[in-house]
């Protein structure tokens, strides 16, 4: 039951990876769709068939109907499906302040060394220069209360950055001691960031390293898609591609209109190696 | 116990003794009927100038109509509570409504960065959660609640949040201030004409909304008898004298979804997505709000009874939706 | 519909008072049975039909069916029946902070010159050598948040003290400006006290006046069963027997099993004089 | 943000820091059957010297059965949360298993001057509304709430409140430090072997009891499917996560009432108040939680068929009571 594909995407990757981290004894709080979703979903219906998540609208455990209409991942009653409890989103945010989510799953704009995540602005915050994006919504709170925090984002230089132009939702703020001085909770934080290449974690100093690629780029590659160089683990692993049943599962349940996953290059299998194809 | 760190904001003033003489003096501690038109709901409750609040947005079980109607009527300098937000901002702001946001999340595009450059618009920065606790603060008639996210963001520097030593356990905590609305709009799914009020499903703050607002419409699906409400009394969600005003609004949320009642229309939230994208909103605007009198024309000539029959239909969950 | 009657009790006679005070327009939050719930649902039977109060247990408006069986004035299914809305007890408290209630009705086992409320030891507290009772119980945030507060107590010297032995509910405290200084919501506080024989108001000076006497007692005997001299208002009026059509909603329908008014001296018409019957 | 007034008694502990790491590490957060028997909940989750709530009482939807069984196993040296309170204080300090009650309100008589008096007993000083915000400061995660009430009172100078300047409208604002029991016993209505659980018509605060407690026992009516619950998510009350027992308990709360199952025993009512007024509780305890071994026991042999099938009867209200 697990055949390695030989073609799928970038965003198929890294969902299928942030999802086999996903197992059925975690409580889990979920950004508001996309890739975190994705991965979750994908889980349920493949490794952890019993894993409960919450989202921000205070749904607990529901068995969502996929797919959704277009933006309809909350406050719908395909998404909320047949939940075990049905809250808001103080509730929500009660059951994050009491440390029952275990993890946190979010797509992030952009991100920088010690996992600090921006979504609110680009450039320059004053006088409205910098390009405007929507604000933290949901994940402030993911990132201030989940015990530990995944992050997706893209492998791209202008979105891994020294430092974010602005913190929306907290990392490690400026390292060790940071968060506790803030007054958000001990021992939790950024755990591991995604992209469709790569793989990071954090060490003591609570700066980002580099812990796995995907078998279709190299070190260098990835690292020329970062605006700062992150500390090296003693050994790079190399992540593991998508199975064809997980492929399955997630192009003919969960994003069968490629809402999700329609973005991102292609990934082939050829001469016995994975490879990026051609635009 | 030390303050340790302030947001540098102006904020939405705090005062709970102010609201709760609100409270007193002009709550309609009786039971009154309430139900007149969107029109006639707007012309007397949002003012010019008011702090406003809508319960969830737009396209999820929002107050779709009412949001129309406000910019029908052309209200002005509303300061708009803009959490979990995908349109409803925008439109507020394009439309001439609205010169002052805090920001949970709110969809973007071109129209912010340039209302904000041509200082048609001020942002100030919260999250989610910190605006939606400051909203259950202001619903318990506190000045403050404490919280443990919001630290350290740079948005706590634009904020009316504050840091302090919590005097029990010594460390850092943050407050958040409390909310009270001048005005909300809350879309539900069923309310007598005294304001008693169902929402089924999930929600962003309905409860907290109208409990924490000095003037509170709410746009109603369906108008049920208070006989009906008292048979299943844990389903009262808003109590009729938090309530000024009860709106009848069948497909008062379209283009968005009112759980088990009706399904979201795509093209319709593609539409407006795409005028917020494009950060144009004349077409939009023409379209779903000028060209019509009322909400009742808007579903007749605009929206047309196929679609709301197709969107019906395709609403096929029922299960946790009915009392 | 008006006709006075001609035999009653002291217990009838304070209820009927505290009955008539009570209108339509107004929330009430009621404390857990006794004089102050009867009163209401006497109200509720003769002049204010759409009266609406709250319980400490989050019940708004209920439709009581009475009687209740004993002590079940809350979290029951006749005292709750046909409610506009079913909370909990810290629903009704956020009800109480926002200024909904406005008046509270209180009965108190000791009560001082400034309205402060005593139901936890009368005699000294250390050691255990008073006789303790229940605490505040509910009465502390009704007694702190509703606009007026309307206390029902016995007219006894060991009642009426010149500072009651424990403040277990906040009556002014010790004069004007005390309880905002002690964090309460400004311009709340007693506002009348009830007893079988007189009612009280308070002045600016926060203290307890004797406005209004039964016609079955003189001022003399009243202030008799005070351990303190109140203000006297300038004109002490005579307050209003109860009316037949009362006693006859209050015997057969609110407290049919005597629970409430099985207590207190019988008052009777005799020779044009409302008296006291001696035991 | 000064601290103005500071109660001087002890309180139990605030760690919010120290109950997430309790929820991650201890609390069930997968799914598992969690149906045992009364002997055994007691026996594994309720500790000698644990801080004990109960939610509601002992007439009325309370814990009934599981307060005589902690009796019946001699647990001691609990520090009980005395809410709303009739009977239930006096029957643990009586019993033996209670030196330490946090009041709100309890049923008094000379028993409890006694207890004070020999120093079995220790007093902390809140009230009904404070406790139950303390609990729900815990169920949030927090460490105090504010209010507006008890301030003033000589309650306070012997509560672990304060009251402090309120850095927003710089007038004094009373603090309760949050509450997170070792314990609570909760009777519920409905319950899966998840602990998922559903409580109708009014109640104190069970949520937050559950959601602020360390470990959780539920005692419940009846258990249902899981797949029942989910048909009506807006009725569930307390989340499996935060609950570690499900003990089957029929008329787990007699002598009091479960409204819209069974009505209260007046009978049973009067003979447990008799008790607490004449502050001899040996006949009852010997009779009602001694002579037996069991709840099904008590139910069998003490209360018998007849008066079960009697407090059925005289409940004839079922409005709001099922989902």
């Amino acid at each position: 039951m697990s055949t390695p594909a030989t073609h799928f995407n970038e965003r198929e990757f890294v969902i299928c990876q942030i999802s086999r981290l996903v197992e059925d004894r975690y409580v889990y709080w979920v950004g508001g769709g996309g890739e975190p979703l994705s991965s979750v979903l994908l889980a349920k219906r493949t490794t952890a068939p019993n894993l409960q998540y919450l989202t921000e609208d205070g749904v607990v455990g529901p068995e969502a109907l996929v797919p959704f209409d277009p933006l309809m991942t909350m406050i719908s009653s395909r998404a909320n499906y047949r939940a075990l409890q049905w809250g808001t989103m103080n509730y929500a945010a009660d059951l994050a302040h009491l440390g029952y989510v275990d993890y946190g799953i979010l797509a992030t704009l952009q991100v920088d060394r010690y996992g600090n995540i921006n979504s609110t602005v680009v450039g320059k915050y004053a006088g409205g220069e910098g390009r405007r994006f929507g604000g933290p919504g949901g994940a402030d709170s993911i990132a201030a209360l989940a015990w530990r925090t995944i992050l997706v984002t893209d492998q791209q230089k202008r979105k891994f950055v020294e430092r974010v132009d602005f913190i929306s939702s907290p990392g490690f703020l400026d390292g060790p001691g940071a968060r506790e001085r803030h007054g958000l909770p001990p021992n939790t934080g950024p755990w591991r960031v995604y992209t469709p290449w790569a793989m990071y974690g954090y060490g003591d100093d609570c700066q980002m390293m580099l812990q796995a690629i995907a078998p279709f780029v190299t070190v260098e590659q990835v690292l020329e898609e970062l605006s700062f160089r992150p500390a090296l683990a003693a050994k790079i692993e190399v992540l593991e591609v998508p199975t064809e049943e997980e492929l399955l599962v997630l192009r003919s349940q969960i994003d069968v209109g490629g809402q999700v996953t329609d973005r991102g290059r292609w990934i082939e299998l050829k001469d016995g190696q994975y490879q990026l194809v051609q635009a | 116990m030390r303050i340790l760190e302030e947001g540098k904001s102006d904020y939405f003033k705090v005062a709970p003794d102010s609201y709760r003489e609100f409270v007193r003096d002009h709550k309609p501690h009786r039971m009154v009927s309430k139900l007149i038109t969107h029109k006639e709901a707007v012309e007397r409750f949002v003012h010019d100038g008011d702090y406003l609040a809508y319960d969830c947005n737009y396209f999820q079980r929002g107050p779709s109509s009412l949001i129309r109607e406000i910019i029908r009527q052309r209200k002005q300098k509303l300061w708009i509570c803009g959490k979990f937000t995908y349109v409803a901002c925008a439109l507020l702001v394009e439309g001439g409504c609205a010169d002052r946001i805090d920001i949970g999340f709110i969809g973007f595009g071109p129209w912010i960065a340039r209302a904000v450059r041509e200082k048609k618009c001020t942002i100030y920065e919260y999250s989610n959660a910190i605006v939606t606790l400051r909203l259950k603060a202001g619903a318990m008639g506190l000045p403050f609640l404490p919280a443990r996210s919001f630290g350290g963001t740079d948005g706590f520097a634009r904020s009316g949040c504050k840091i302090v030593e919590d005097p029990y356990t010594k460390k850092p905590v943050l407050l958040a201030p409390a909310l009270n609305p001048d005005v909300a709009i809350i879309h539900v799914h069923q309310a007598d004409e005294y304001g008693n009020a169902r929402v089924f499903g999930t929600g962003i703050a309905h409860q907290e909304c109208a409990l924490a607002s000095r003037r509170v419409i709410l746009s109603a699906e369906e108008i049920v008898e208070t006989d009906e409400l008292r048979r299943d009394p844990a389903r009262t969600s808003i109590p009729h004298f938090a309530v000024d005003a009860v709106v009848h609004a069948p497909f008062g949320a379209y283009p968005g979804t009112v759980q088990g009642y009706y399904a979201s229309d795509p093209a319709g939230v593609v539409e407006a997505m795409g005028a917020m994208f494009s950060g144009d909103f004349r077409e939009y605007l023409k379209k779903h709000v000028h060209s019509v009198a009322s909400h009742e024309e808007y579903l007749e000539k605009v929206v047309g009874a196929k679609k709301l029959i197709e969107i019906r239909r395709r609403e096929t969950i029922r299960e946790g939706y009915g009392a």
